[in-house]
């Protein structure tokens, strides 16, 4: 009876309930089942939010072991020590850590994104250059409100409304902080049909929102070949640290449009993506181990990033009216707001805000120039943010 | 990596703001060029129509893309396209059909 | 890591299947919760029903899942639904069809 | 000529004719392509049989180096020396090593599984427990025959009916069985229509096999997403060393049933599942080498596994048999044997025996019920012994 | 890893040709031996049909495999296949239909 | 200010503006998008050929960090480096170092192959043989044109026309080649159309390609099955060097024909071999680096490369026509070209070949025989090449 006893009180020991030595591990678990509600029933960005969520759940469970942060935190990771020690979520990471998985999404994205839009319309990209405001606006916010350098930095790119690329700097410039990054960066993504319209109609008159755009000339197969080509080369001679991401998004890109490789492609895009996406959501969401996730800091960084897509939407609509005025109101400024990326959700606010205000109004294509052109300037600005804060 | 004070953050955010601008007009201008560059190399080559996956996307929902219907040999033998949305996990109960062409036996 | 004498192994095996039950049990109370808080909270709902996959696979053979026909403007145009069952790898010869709706043009 | 002389004699010296130091390597060639008729003829779950039997023919052709057993019987792998000069099958076999195969395949499982019926009737829970009842007499045997325990209880988590678990915790406690106990394991759950009926009819009377039972309620979604994060939380918190387990079982139950990640459950189910197979069964065929496999050990195992089958399928009989009592006959007792789960096998078989025994009765969807707890079940098991053991 | 001379490559290659001649002769003999084999085991299995993907490769584009048309109720109601060749990413507007058969309700 | 001038002309320092140290690297640029325009202009092997060539793209941009040749240069591959700092590239070359990725696409090749034709004209396997002539004929100019001989082996196995083989020899005996020699293997296996008829009609006459051949006979689904059991017991045995090919292939072909394991059939052919094609010619792409691609070995082995070719065909026609003579004029030498391997592309050139000398030739299925033999007879030449030079 002895062993028995032994036994019973083993089992409780190396239980997760007697490990639960942290409230603080019980209000992670409430947070992540709030991250589900978001994900499932609210339906905020689900194919990533669900994962990471999940990825929570799992990694503040007491004892699971899925997840060592004591092996991430280290100047040089051992490898070894992961591989023998490490658990599920572990594994799962070295993906994270590796850079791997944010450019295999942008593979992806790149296969399924059609830069026709903004081939056709190429100032769309002064658009999505305008729309990266919101990405400074927080930098400087970050560093007033007392972060360092990196970690502002990475705080700041959720204003990119980009998470593939939030991923990746998140983890070079401030791997700790991936968790809230990453979270605040997929809500509020989903959150862009709230965020945006207000500050549509309060920075645009009637008028202009009532602007109808001419129809977009059609692009060739040859520029949609060239574009991906040029891109890759010029994109990344003078910013080499996006190197992967750039590269990737444009060698997806061009396997969709080369059409002799709609294999690839359609793997890319699907069975490669989905793949990808459970392994970077869970491991995304891994990281949000209590211990870091509960402090000041993540409410600062969700405040932020909403301040940072507010000024991000506020750049674009502005540089919006500028080419409203400049050319003589034949460019609607409601595609300004589209600039943030957050494709094609911020397109689609575009194109329902314009045809509020003029029920013929078809802006949608328009706005996808520079919603696609986003992708380009959110991966450009992580670029320069890289480059001095790497 | 150097601590920047909150007014050098500042100078880096324009700096910083106007090199995404820089490098997004360049590549507007790289653009133009292609756009040219593709006229000339490819004059003769007529616009790409919408890739087929759009197209595909676009009808998504138990429709029938645009096909066409040419030489149905007999009016009794009506023509149906059905889209089998089992991947698109869609019920099956909705179905536009445009045309259909009968190739030769 | 101890090794058990066979005495200790079959008390050990006892503990172990209890607690595979009063785990399950635990389990099966949970449910219980979960079925109730789900009645309270999403009271209206109605039951789920079948998941779609489900169906389909219910269906698989050559079938062509719960189709409607309304709206058929046209006798002659009678309408066919086809499962083209490439990936089922089935024979395309098995063909039922329940209802096909026509959506307006 | 003399160079001649030297590369026949060198080829002749470097192929596996001349490397054919033992016999028993013929006798492994000659099992493995009996597992392979199994497999394709006979339809032993060829999806893993198939890959097993290959992988084991490969590992014993002499020379091909394609798998290093010495690697991994250390205690601790040198991956460094995996990844210098490990085979092909060496590199594949990392995921099973890092328990990720068996974790992923779950997440597939989990997104093909419907609870539904389980939920709908939680009372199956129990039959789920009780079949496991073979686990602890195959431990008792295994005890009995001499093996060490923590053989001892890698071997009696064959009596679980779930390839997955079997191989995880194979895996951490007894490495050097895991082709046996994975091969018994399937070859069992192959022959669930072969082992369980005699016992079903020796231990049921005609009276109880012809019970009809109550049509099952329907199950809300909100209960089908609850359940998975529930579940989760609970299981995990009580037993830990299962964690990658159930968290990816219900991970890949959450994306199925939620409804807004019908891609990623798709992936799961699909092509990650197969990938994962692929390299899961040729692996865990790579560990049979000869001078192992070839041992009294491995017909002991296969043995037990049997003893195991059987002593589950007699547990959920028995219990089944109580729950009719208790319910006063609304409960037939040939649900309790698909509580061994070997999803849905053992369920259909419930089904036959049930129709024999009453053409009108129709028991699929009640069996079904246990037969998803037993998955869950063995899990639990799986747990308690790696505590013990492990 | 000796380096060869020229001579000694040319002699190298000449057992080279000759090996992999050796080894594919004794595949063919080999499969000689499995065909005569699986004749005597197989005795009654008739020969493999051709595989079913083989088919639907060989029937890609827009066509409708062998499907096979029986029991069509009424003549008005008439039988179209449709390949929905959403894979094959190629237009729909090739058609061609041999024989459907309609399972009873 | 000045820190504004400090950061830009930092910038300005790290980007590849700056980088752009050597002509060549501008060169390479050139080439690779001349590669692109092979592979999608001209549709030369696009599926890898476009991977390739952007792999080769990004490795050239100076400073981007994405390929790293210096970590694999080493006697022994310093993979804690890698995994600490090295780019998406060499992350993505692992599985190529590895010889990972050769084997998984063998894995889709033997999904996809029909080796009916062969098992039903066992004499195919001659032709098969004879065709791999080139690649003896390749390894003596190249010893001839001053290479060592590894290098001048993984050269000659260019005459295999087979791409994964060639990968796979080369990655072993000439890593550092590996780049020149995977294009030239795809750019030739691409130009089989323009370099076999005038070789074809240059050897055979009239009357012989007017040949009609008997229809071939059906071949069992058993024989089917053991088919590729028996290959790899076989072949194994007598070359274990290249024992991961001939197993893969021979896995892939067992999954296929089995008929009980069509769902890993369908992965292999399609999302795993696709997810391994982008990666595969991405990273081999990435090796051809200026500093080592720009040389004059490359314009050799581009020379030496259309010579082995060259020299296959010739091998497999003069066979043909001994058997044409041998056999009475029942077959056609024209078939014996197609035992260079590149199937299906060089069967198709028979067809055609056939088909202008007596429009109601049908060749096709006769020309698929050696076609799928030749790949194994570039395994086995490769094997013989493994062990002299290996
Ligand atoms: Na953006
Ligand atoms: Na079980
Ligand atoms: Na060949």
């Amino acid at each position: 009876m002895h062993m028995i006893r032994d036994i019973i009180f083993g089992l409780w020991e190396s239980s997760g309930l007697a490990g639960i030595a942290d409230p603080r591990q019980i209000i992670m678990i409430l947070i992540s089942c709030f991250l589900l509600y978001l994900g499932i029933k609210k339906k905020f960005e689900p194919l990533l939010l669900v994962g990471i969520a999940f990825g929570m759940l799992l990694t503040n469970l007491p004892m699971s072991g899925l997840y060592h942060p004591e092996f991430w935190s280290l100047a040089e990771v051992n490898y070894s020590d992961v591989f023998h020690s490490g658990g599920l979520l572990d594994f799962l990471y070295i993906g994270v850590k590796t850079g791997i998985y944010p450019s295999l999404i942008f593979l992806g994205v790149g296969a399924m994104t059609d830069f026709g839009p903004m081939l056709s319309n190429p100032k769309s990209l002064l658009l999505g250059a305008a729309a990266q405001l919101g990405i400074y606006c927080a930098l400087i916010l970050a560093i007033v409100l007392g972060f360092p350098g990196n970690v502002a930095a990475a705080i700041a790119i959720i204003g990119g409304a980009d998470g593939p690329t939030a991923i990746y700097v998140t983890k070079i410039l401030a791997p700790e902080y991936l968790g809230p990054i990453a979270i605040a960066a997929y809500s509020y993504m989903a959150l862009i049909p709230l965020i945006q319209p207000p500050i549509m109609r309060a920075l645009t008159t009637q008028k202009e929102r009532e602007i109808k755009m001419d129809q977009l000339r059609e692009v060739s197969k040859l520029e949609k070949i060239i574009f991906p080509i040029a891109v890759t080369i010029f994109t990344v001679l003078i910013l080499p640290s996006v190197a992967p991401l750039i590269g990737c998004l444009m060698l997806g890109n061009l396997f969709r449009e080369c059409g002799v490789t709609d294999r690839l492609s359609d793997t890319a895009q699907n069975a490669l993506m989905n793949i990808v996406t459970i392994f970077l959501g869970v491991s995304v969401g891994a990281t949000a181990i209590y211990s870091r996730f509960l402090s000041l800091d993540t409410i600062k960084i969700i405040f932020i990033g909403l301040f940072a897509f507010s000024f991000s939407t506020v750049g674009g609509l502005l540089f919006g009216k500028l080419m409203c005025r400049l050319s003589k109101g034949k460019i609607n400024p409601l595609i300004g707001s589209a600039g943030v990326s957050a494709v094609p959700m911020a397109a689609r606010v575009s194109q329902i805000e314009g045809q509020k205000a003029n029920p013929s109004n078809f802006l949608l294509m328009h706005a996808m120039g520079p919603n696609v052109a986003g992708v380009i300037g959110s991966a450009v600005a992580a670029g320069f943010l890289l480059y001095i804060y790497g | 990596m150097v601590e920047y004070s909150i007014w050098e953050t500042i100078l880096l955010s324009v700096l910083g703001i106007i090199a995404v601008f820089i490098v997004l007009a360049v590549l507007m201008l790289f653009i133009k060029v292609i756009t040219f560059v593709s006229r000339v190399a490819g004059g003769k080559e007529k616009p790409a129509t919408p890739a087929a996956s759009d197209k595909l996307a676009a009808y998504a929902k138990g429709s029938c893309g645009d096909v066409k219907l040419h030489n149905v040999p007999d009016k009794d033998a009506a023509m149906i396209m059905a889209i089998v949305a089992d991947k698109l996990k869609t019920p099956l109960n909705e179905l536009r059909f445009i045309s259909i062409k009968m190739i030769g036996e």
